[in-house]
C-alpha cells in the first residue's frame, strides 16, 4: 500500500520536475541560426566545393588520378612550338593545353585527396556550399578556360602541327636516305626504303 | 441567449438556429484551431530553443493559414483498397462527435449553444461518437497500422472515460447539477469559490474538499488528455510504431478534418475541466463591468477569462506533450485500472463522506 | 486547345492571383515525409533540430506519405530501396516534390562507377525537383536547396505545365 | 414549431433508412455501422419526445458501449467480410403469411384509431424527478438490478480468469 502511494508520488513528482525543466527551456533564447540572414562562422579548412585556377593548372592529371570517385575529367593537348603558354605563379612553365577539365559535383564526395597531389596548388576547397541546381547536368563543372572553338582550334593545331612535323620528318628521313644513299652509291638501292618504313613505325 | 436575440431580430427560428448552431464553429472553433497550430509549433520550438515558424508573416503567424490553404488544394487521395463510403465518411463522424461538444460549453453566462440539463453527461456521450468515427476510419483505411491505431485508440478512450465520469459523479454529489451553466454560475465571484477550493461549501467542509479537489482535478485532467489522443497517451498515432495510426491513409481536406477535430477536441477537454474545477466563464476577481457600472461589459469580460482558462489548459497540454515520453501500451491501461479508477473511486466516497457533515 | 483553354492560357488577372496564393501555401508548407536513408540523414536531422530548425520554413516531419508535399531522398539509394522510394512517392499526393540530397543521390556518389547495389542516381525512379550537392551537404545547402525549391513553386502556374 | 417538425422527419428518415440498410447491407461492418445511425437517428427522437436522460442514456450506452463492443467484434472475427451470411432454410411462404398478418393488424389499428392530437408542453427536465423516483418508489427494483449487474461481472470476471 505505502508502495502504491509512493509510485504515484514519485510519478507525480518527477513529471513536475520535467516540466520544470521545459518551462525554463521556454524562455532561453533559442540558438537557431537564422541561415538566409545569418550564416554561420564556418571553420577552417572547411571542406566544399573545389575551385581550379586555371592559370595555374599545367594539365598533369594528379588530381584526377587521386580521386577516389574519379569525378575529375582531364584532357590535355600538347602546345604547339609557337604558343606561348605562360607560366605558373610558382614558376614552371606550362606546356599542355588544357581543353577538358570537368568536375563532376554530382558525383564528388569532397574528400580533398585531389589537392594534396596538385604541383602548383592550382586546385583547392573553397567555402562555398550553396550550389544546388535544378538539373544535374548543372552540376558538371567545366572549368577550362579555353571557349569551345579555340580548344578545337589547340586541337586541330596539334594535329596540323602532328601531321607536319611528320611530313617534316618523313622529308628529312627521306633526305637523309637519299643522302645515305648518295653516300653510298655503289650500294644496291634495295635498302633505301628501310629507314622511312621505320619512321611509319614510331609514328 | 443568443438564439432569443436572434430570434427577436430575424423572426425566424430556423434561421437563428442556423446561425447559432454555426456561431461556435466560426467564432470560435476555427480560429482557435489556427491559432492552436502555431501556438503548438511555437511552444514545442521554444522548448526545444528553436524559433518555430519565422518565414510566413511576422515570426509566422500566418503559417496555418497556408497549411490550411496547401490543404485545401492537395490533392484528396483515395486509395483503391479502400472501402470507400466509410472512408469518406469517418472524418465528418468524427468532427461532428468533436462539434457537438462544443453545443453545450458555456462560454459565457449569454453565449451558451444549448442550457441542457444533462450539460456534463451529454459531453461525455457524443465523445462516443469520436470513437466510432475513429474506428471507421482505421476499418475503411484497410491497412493495418491504422486499423491497430483505431483499435487502441477505442480502447483507450473507454478505458479513460471511466475515472473521467467518476471523478464528474462526485461533483454531481457535491453540486447536485449536472448541467455547466449552472456549475458555473455556483463557482460566482472570486476565485475562493471555485470547485479546486472547495466550491461554495463553508466551514471544515470546505477545508476537507480541498485536498479531494486537487486530486480529482488531476485525475480528471490525466483521463480526459488520454482521451483526446496527446502525448503522453498517444499511443494510437504512435509515429515510430504505427505510421500515424487511424488517419495514415488520410490525406488533403479529410486529414484536415481530422486535424480540427483533434484540436477543437483539446479546447473541448480543457473547457471542462475549467469549468468543472475552475469557475468556468467565471472571473477570479470579480468584473471590471459591474464595477464600473457598463454591465454590457461583463460577458465579454466572462469570454475573455473562460477562453483565458481553456488556452492555459490547452498550453499546459502542449507543455505536457514536450516533457514526457510516450506510454507503452500495458502502461497505459495500468496507468488507467490500477492508478486512476481506485483513486477516482475512493475521491467518490470521501466526498459523499464529507457532504454528509 | 479548347476555347477555355485560350483564355486561361492568357493568364487573366483572377487566374494570376489565384495562382500566386496557392503557391504562396504550397512553398510556405511543405510537410516532409520523416524518411531518411544514409549518412545524409544525419545532417537532414540536424537541419530541423535546434541550431538551423527546418520549421522556421514551415517543414515538418510528417509519419505517413499521405500528408506530405516533399519527400528528401537523403542518402543511398540502394536497388533495394529504391523500390521503396518509389512506392513512397506514389503514395505522396499531388503536389508534391522531390530533394535529391547528397552525392549518392544525385548520380549515385562514390558507388557510380563500380556500386552493384545502388541506384546510380535517384532520379531514374522519381523525377527529381532540386539537386543538392555535398557529401554529405551540411543544412545550410539543404536549407538552400528547399529555398531553390520554393522558388521554383513560387513560379509555377495552375494552367501551364512546369515541364 | 414547424422546426421541431422537421427535425423530428429528420431524425426518422436516418432511423428508419439506416435500419432498413442495416437488415439489407451485404458487408457485416457496414451494417454494424448503420446500426449507430440508427441508434443516434432513435437519440434523436427521444429528445424531442422530452426524454433527454434515456437519449444521453442512450448514447452512452449503446453508441458509446454496446455498438463499440459490436465494431471491435465484428473486425476481430477474421475474413466475416467475405462470409454469406444467409441461413440455410428459406421459408417464404410462412414468413409471408406472418408478415402479412402483421401488418394487416397494425395498419388496422393504426387506421381505426383515433389519435388525439395535444398541444404538449414545452418538455421540463426529467432528470430530478428520474433520480428521486429510482430512490423512493423503485428503490427495491433499483437495488435488485444493481446486484444483478453486479453478480454477472464477478460472474464474467472469473470466466476471464479461467
Amino acid at each position: 500500500m505505502r508502495d502504491y502511494f509512493l509510485k504515484f508520488w514519485e510519478g507525480l513528482y518527477t513529471i513536475m520536475i520535467g516540466m520544470k525543466v521545459t518551462f525554463r527551456h521556454l524562455f532561453v533564447p533559442s540558438v537557431t541560426i537564422q541561415y538566409p540572414t545569418v550564416k554561420p562562422q564556418l571553420p577552417e579548412r572547411e571542406r566544399n566545393r573545389l575551385y581550379v585556377n586555371m592559370d595555374d593548372c599545367i594539365g598533369c592529371d594528379q588530381c584526377s588520378r587521386a580521386c577516389p570517385v574519379s569525378c575529375i575529367e582531364i584532357e590535355t593537348v600538347k602546345s604547339t612550338p609557337g604558343d606561348d603558354l605562360g607560366k605558373t605563379s610558382n614558376g614552371k612553365k606550362k606546356a599542355l593545353w588544357v581543353t577538358k577539365f570537368d568536375i563532376d559535383f554530382a558525383k564528388c564526395c569532397y574528400c580533398e585527396l585531389c589537392v594534396p597531389p596538385c604541383p602548383t596548388d592550382c586546385i583547392y576547397m573553397t567555402d562555398v556550399y550553396e550550389f544546388s541546381e535544378f538539373e544535374r547536368d548543372s552540376l558538371l563543372y567545366d572549368f577550362a578556360t579555353l571557349t569551345q572553338e579555340e580548344r578545337e582550334i589547340k586541337k586541330k593545331n596539334f594535329k596540323e602541327f602532328q601531321v607536319k612535323k611528320e611530313a617534316e620528318k618523313a622529308a628529312a628521313a627521306k633526305k637523309a636516305a637519299e643522302a645515305k644513299a648518295a653516300a653510298q652509291k655503289e650500294k644496291p638501292n634495295a635498302k633505301t626504303d628501310k629507314p622511312t618504313d621505320d619512321k611509319k613505325g614510331t609514328d | 441567449m443568443i438564439y432569443e436575440w436572434l430570434y427577436n431580430i430575424t423572426g425566424s427560428s430556423i434561421l437563428s438556429m442556423f446561425v447559432v448552431s454555426l456561431l461556435p464553429l466560426f467564432v470560435f472553433i476555427l480560429p482557435f484551431a489556427l491559432l492552436a497550430v502555431l501556438a503548438e509549433r511555437k511552444v514545442s520550438a521554444h522548448m526545444q530553443d528553436r524559433l518555430g515558424p519565422m518565414r510566413v508573416g511576422y515570426h509566422g503567424i500566418l503559417q496555418t493559414v497556408a497549411d490550411i490553404i496547401k490543404l485545401l488544394q492537395k490533392e484528396d487521395l483515395v486509395p483503391a483498397a479502400t472501402d470507400k463510403k466509410l472512408f469518406n465518411f469517418a472524418p465528418l463522424l468524427v468532427f461532428a462527435g468533436s462539434y457537438a461538444v462544443f453545443a453545450a460549453i458555456p462560454f459565457s453566462s449569454i453565449f451558451i449553444g444549448s442550457q441542457i440539463q444533462l450539460g456534463i453527461i451529454y459531453i461525455v456521450a457524443v465523445t462516443g461518437l469520436v470513437v466510432a468515427g475513429i474506428l471507421m476510419a482505421g476499418w475503411a483505411s484497410n491497412n493495418k497500422y491504422s486499423l491497430l491505431g483505431a483499435m487502441r485508440s477505442a480502447a483507450q478512450i473507454i478505458s479513460y472515460e471511466i475515472p473521467t465520469l467518476l471523478i464528474i459523479l462526485t461533483i454531481i454529489m457535491i453540486t447536485g447539477t449536472l448541467s455547466l451553466y449552472t456549475l458555473s454560475e455556483l463557482q460566482t465571484s472570486y476565485f475562493w469559490n471555485w470547485m479546486i477550493l472547495g466550491g461554495p461549501a463553508t466551514g471544515l467542509q470546505k477545508i476537507l474538499y480541498i485536498p479531494l479537489m486537487i486530486i480529482g482535478c488531476l485525475v480528471i485532467y490525466i483521463s480526459t488528455l488520454a482521451e483526446v489522443n496527446r502525448t503522453p497517451f498517444d499511443i494510437p498515432e504512435a509515429e515510430s510504431e504505427l505510421v500515424s495510426g487511424y488517419h495514415t491513409e488520410y490525406s488533403g481536406m479529410k486529414f484536415a478534418m481530422f486535424f480540427l477535430a483533434e484540436y477543437a477536441n483539446m479546447f473541448a477537454v480543457s473547457a471542462i475541466v475549467a469549468i468543472i474545477f475552475f469557475g468556468g466563464y467565471q472571473s477570479p476577481f470579480g468584473y471590471l463591468g459591474n464595477a464600473i457600472g457598463l454591465h454590457w461589459l461583463v460577458p465579454i469580460e466572462q469570454f475573455f477569462w473562460f477562453t483565458a482558462k481553456g488556452l492555459f489548459f490547452v498550453f499546459v497540454q502542449m507543455w505536457l506533450r514536450w516533457t514526457l515520453p510516450r506510454f507503452r501500451v500495458d502502461q497505459l491501461m495500468a496507468f488507467c485500472w490500477k492508478y486512476l479508477i481506485p483513486i477516482s473511486f475512493v475521491i467518490l466516497l470521501l466526498a459523499g463522506l464529507i457532504s454528509l457533515i | 486547345m479548347g476555347i477555355l483553354d485560350k483564355e486561361f492560357s492568357e493568364g487573366n488577372i483572377v487566374i494570376a492571383k489565384t495562382d500566386d496564393l496557392f503557391n504562396w501555401a504550397r512553398l510556405s508548407s511543405l510537410w516532409q515525409v520523416g524518411f531518411g536513408l544514409a549518412c545524409c540523414a544525419i545532417e537532414m536531422m540536424a537541419t530541423s533540430a535546434s541550431h538551423y530548425d527546418f520549421d522556421r520554413f514551415g517543414v515538418i516531419p510528417r509519419p505517413s506519405p499521405r500528408q506530405s508535399d516533399i519527400i528528401i531522398i537523403s542518402g543511398t539509394v540502394t536497388l533495394k530501396m529504391a523500390t521503396r522510394i518509389k512506392r513512397l512517392y506514389e503514395q505522396m499526393p499531388d503536389p508534391k516534390y522531390v530533394i535529391s540530397m547528397g552525392s549518392c543521390a544525385n548520380c549515385g556518389g562514390p558507388y557510380w562507377e563500380h556500386g552493384y547495389h545502388v541506384l546510380k542516381g535517384v532520379d531514374r525512379v522519381i523525377p527529381v525537383d532540386v539537386y543538392v550537392p555535398g557529401c554529405p551537404p551540411r543544412p545550410e545547402a539543404l536549407l538552400e536547396g528547399l529555398m531553390k525549391l520554393q522558388e521554383k513553386v513560387r513560379n509555377e502556374s495552375m494552367i501551364k505545365k512546369s515541364a | 414549431m414547424e422546426i421541431y417538425d422537421i427535425i423530428f422527419y429528420l431524425f426518422a428518415a436516418i432511423t428508419l433508412l439506416s435500419a432498413f440498410f442495416v437488415v439489407t447491407s451485404r458487408n457485416i461492418v457496414h451494417a454494424a455501422f448503420y446500426l449507430l445511425f440508427t441508434f443516434f437517428g432513435v437519440t434523436g427522437i427521444y429528445v424531442l419526445l422530452g426524454a433527454d436522460f434515456v437519449a444521453i442514456v442512450q448514447l452512452i450506452v449503446y453508441v458509446g458501449g454496446i455498438l463499440i463492443l459490436l465494431i471491435f467484434g465484428v473486425m476481430i472475427t477474421n475474413k466475416i467480410t467475405q462470409v454469406d451470411i444467409k441461413t440455410g432454410t428459406v421459408h417464404t411462404l410462412p414468413a409471408a403469411i406472418g408478415v402479412g398478418l402483421f401488418t394487416g393488424i397494425v395498419g388496422a389499428v393504426i387506421l381505426n384509431t383515433e389519435w388525439r392530437i395535444v398541444d404538449s408542453p414545452m418538455p421540463v427536465a426529467t432528470l430530478s424527478t428520474l433520480g428521486e423516483m429510482l430512490l423512493t418508489e423503485y428503490v427495491l427494483i433499483f437495488e435488485l438490478l444493481g446486484i444483478l449487474l453486479l453478480v454477472a461481472l464477478i460472474g464474467a470476471a472469473s470466466m476471464a480468469r479461467k
